[in-house]
């Protein structure tokens, strides 16, 4: 991987911030975009845009091309069985409550049991919160280990017959663990449970292989992996798609409207009303080709060497806690942590004086934080553009801003 | 925009050693506020004697910012009257927002003048006023 | 109006289609963007892209304000009292949909009666359809008069204490008619009914005002005036969005999380789940400083003269047949027609292969196609950026797929 | 691409005079499709005699591809077995998809060879094809 070569592929990195050139280590919250993918939209707008799926005209011959296309790249992408199963969405969010609007909301009722891990983030935990209120369902938390790893035990010994669905994050988006959904699902199933899986922070920094994880629903974000704002995938087994209940109704998602009577469209546009964001998916399929090019086991090797030294050199701060585990074979590149005495929302402050952009705060995710007995962490999250050099450049502000709050006390 | 200007050691010192912090045993008004964002939280109690607050006390988690606001802000107002508490607090937006303001009344309050400069962290410096606000409110 | 410079303005403009300079006349379907949406989306992701909301970096503030701020134009745009009242959402559908699922589905029973009229688009149609349905509500649909506008004395006949939505598109999207809103919502509040306005038609052509209106919903698209796909907008009045569930959960939308219970966030943020697409949000707020810079007078006076000519000069196409107000003040750019021996689809190809874009097909409005006894029509639609000229070829290409058809019959 | 490729004299003829246009009495088939978004239909009425459509016929309406596609197409099967018409059913697939075809076989159908480079229209030319298929499956 020749990173000098890529990091020219992202305008925004030779931006100067604060003086400096910007560290952008906030990959977990969205990420840059190669010119590849600012080019694929500016060239939709300049030479082939239009409405798709419905003009007889060529410009819309080209656009509906150039949107379908889409849909059988995030098809490889995820190695899902066809392009039936693959739905657009404005995010991994949308995914998500689309699955609690339709499948949820139909197949959910009092007293069954839904299953969330601890580390879900707000987009995988409030539409199932609000579902199981609506319903009177109940809701379990598989809790996590000291080491930051899920306790399977426990999402053993909480699994029955009457869990109708369980949720889980593929990647924490605060510890970075990944969790072992694999042999999660096949638990579930034997519960005869649906299972889905949220890939926002998996899909971007692994190879995703929806078949062999054997998942009914899998949600991922495409601006988290170098795709524009605006274009989200479902993932879906496309006997449940096949069962369920539109979610929005409108233009695009219907076959026949007559005063008596709507018959719905095909699979997948039976789910996607209105004038979809063609724009996003193209700018998505740019960035999958971007992802691909470079190969995603490499992505992951180099992201690996990434939180290795990160893991190593960020210990050399002192009064640092690192949240997680500590075993980098485990986690993907995010590492969240606080420093005695340095809120992490100062943390955020004196690091962007440097022109470094990490988060602070519940990172959306606020049961973990009350089961960690804090109210914010602060997080680094890197991608493949990001080097050692702008991790040692970290360290060395971390270790300023333990100095400005240390001199004092 | 330099940290100097925000992280005043005076702001550090307030923040690692917060002045009125901790509760009032039968307080007159309580009230609580937080930026959910940064997970800022801010409680205060208050006792007021006729139109003056009596004595003022407050808890709270969050960042340097908000934590030390508190701090300055409590001593501040204490022994002042609600409407001394209230001009006072004028002048403190005034400070955030960028306008003109008084500093002779605002005190070392004005260690907090900078925070306009870091748009990101006027909503920290603001969250003490904003809970003091309601604890007013709750006197008659 | 500087056409001249105006279409230079719009790159896709100087296309060559089939050999010839492209003629776009599908704009009721989408719009081609001018190069100051193009160049702001670009100048996002090369400057200053971030996830909004979130971060306490330099980046985060620029991308937030940047957000922020096009909700604010677009609260100037359609004149909101306020921007607690713009919600974003991916397209007009989704805003018709957000309205469905919250308000309607909490106060709309079994009994209650929905008006829409005969002119909806299937965006509006389809939701209600599907609520009525799902809550034994009844719904009433205003016919039209021969003469392509509404028939208000059956309006005012079937309002009733029952009536508790009305739906009404503010410009048809076939016939092109401009609906008497105003006076239609003022009837329906007399009876207590919330309207909803569906504005994807009107908001690209004409002043918009919603308080004026005093409508209680109202929905666009943005990719129908100017800005780019997914991204458009429900307004709605504060006294509604503030008694109304959330429609999807997850980030951005939750004030606090815990295990036990979930506090909303503040208007019109609750509405807004998960990361928006605020590169959506920043090209429409291009797109309508490009408006704006034009003034919506000039547009809707310069269309209105596009209109009146093509009125005349379509007539000459033996024939043929136009649907809707024949009275170029009653309506917006949009001619639907048919002519008799040439199906529409067929009229679509023959005009490509000319370079001229139209579109064919039943608009998804087929309660309007059954209406009119046909399947299908084809639609000339304009915008600010079209000729006399492009519309006399048009005309042309007409009177030859008429011969193509005509010479053997 | 020309115009004429498309609209060949022989498919506005069928299109205006289509063969084996109405209703067959007691059909032993009869199915029917559309392409919702233009808004095409053909529904198909078959009579067979031990192996072989001995009548067809069909209604429908559209545009001028979907319309003689449906002229030419039961003009093409009929008096023909149901294995020959299966196999005028691949060869005419072939041809729409750009493959190489038996043009022997398809006869008057080669009119519409030229759709393949109308890529919005094969979806027209191919509705006939699935309605026949459909109705063919009723035969035991
Ligand atoms: C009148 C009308 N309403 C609603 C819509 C739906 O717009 P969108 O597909 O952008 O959601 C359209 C456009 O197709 C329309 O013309
Ligand atoms: C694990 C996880 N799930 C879901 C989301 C929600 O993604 P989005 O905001 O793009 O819908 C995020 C990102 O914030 C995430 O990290």
């Amino acid at each position: 991987m020749d990173i000098e070569k890529i990091r020219k592929d992202f305008p925004i990195l030779s931006r100067i911030v604060r003086d400096r050139p910007l560290v952008y280590l906030d990959n977990a919250a969205t990420t840059q975009k190669p010119s590849a993918v600012i080019e694929a939209i500016s060239g939709l707008y300049r030479n082939y845009n239009a409405n798709v799926h419905r003009g007889v005209y060529l410009l819309a011959e080209e656009a509906t091309q150039a949107y379908e296309d889409s849909r059988e790249a995030v098809r490889r992408f995820i190695n899902a069985g066809s392009t039936e199963e693959v739905v657009f969405t404005r995010n991994a969010t949308e995914a998500l409550n689309l699955v609690a609007y339709t499948w949820a909301d139909a197949n959910i009722r009092a007293g069954d049991e839904i299953i969330v891990t601890i580390m879900e983030h707000h987009s995988n935990y409030v539409p199932w919160f609000r579902l199981a209120r609506r319903k009177g369902a109940v809701i379990k938390i598989v809790p996590s280990r000291k080491d930051g790893e899920l306790d399977m035990d426990a999402f053993g010994s909480m699994l029955s017959d009457r869990t109708k669905l369980v949720g889980i994050a593929h990647m924490s988006n605060v510890f970075g663990t990944i969790n072992p959904v694999r042999e999660m699902v096949s638990l579930a199933h034997t519960r005869g449970a649906a299972v889905v899986v949220d890939g926002a922070q998996s899909a971007p920094h692994m190879k995703i292989d929806v078949r062999g994880m054997d998942c009914d629903f899998f949600a991922l974000s495409g601006h988290k992996m170098l795709g524009p704002a605006g274009i989200g995938v479902l993932y879906a087994k496309s006997s449940y798609l096949k069962s369920m209940e539109p979610f929005m109704s409108g233009g695009e998602m219907i076959l026949r409207v007559t005063l008596e009577d709507v018959v719905y469209n095909d699979l997948p546009w039976k789910f996607e009303a209105g004038t979809p964001n063609y724009e996003g998916a193209i700018g998505l399929k740019a960035a999958i080709e971007y992802l691909e090019a470079l190969g995603m086991d490499t992505v992951e090797a180099y992201e690996r060497e990434l939180t290795e030294h990160a893991l190593r050199s960020m210990k050399t701060v002192p009064d640092i806690f690192l949240y997680g585990p500590s075993d980098p074979a485990k986690k993907g590149g995010i590492i969240a942590f606080n420093i005695k005495g340095v809120h992490s929302h100062d943390i955020g402050t004196i690091l962007d004086s440097e022109g470094i952009a990490i988060r602070a705060g519940h990172h959306c995710a606020q049961p973990l934080m009350i089961d960690c007995g804090v109210s914010a962490m602060a997080r680094a999250s890197f991608y493949f553009y990001n080097t050692e050099q702008e991790i040692d450049m970290l360290v060395k502000a971390l270790k300023k801003a333990k100095e400005m709050f240390g001199h004092v006390a | 925009m330099s940290l100097e200007e925000l992280f005043k050691e005076i702001i550090i010192e307030h923040y690692q050693h917060p002045k009125n912090h901790g509760h009032i045993e039968h307080p007159d008004a309580r009230s609580e506020g937080s930026n959910p964002l940064c997970g800022d939280e801010i409680q205060m109690e208050l006792l007021f004697e006729g139109d003056r607050i009596k004595d003022v006390m407050f808890t709270g988690n969050g960042c340097s910012i908000s934590q030390s606001a508190a701090s300055l802000m409590t001593e501040a107002i204490k022994g002042r009257t609600v409407a001394e508490a209230r001009r006072l607090m004028e002048e403190y937006k005034n400070m955030l927002q960028g306008n003109d303001y008084d500093a002779g009344m605002l005190g070392d309050l004005e260690a907090l003048s900078d925070v306009k400069k870091f748009p990101a962290r006027v909503k920290c410096a603001s969250l003490s006023m904003a809970v003091l606000d309601q604890a007013l409110q709750q006197k008659k």
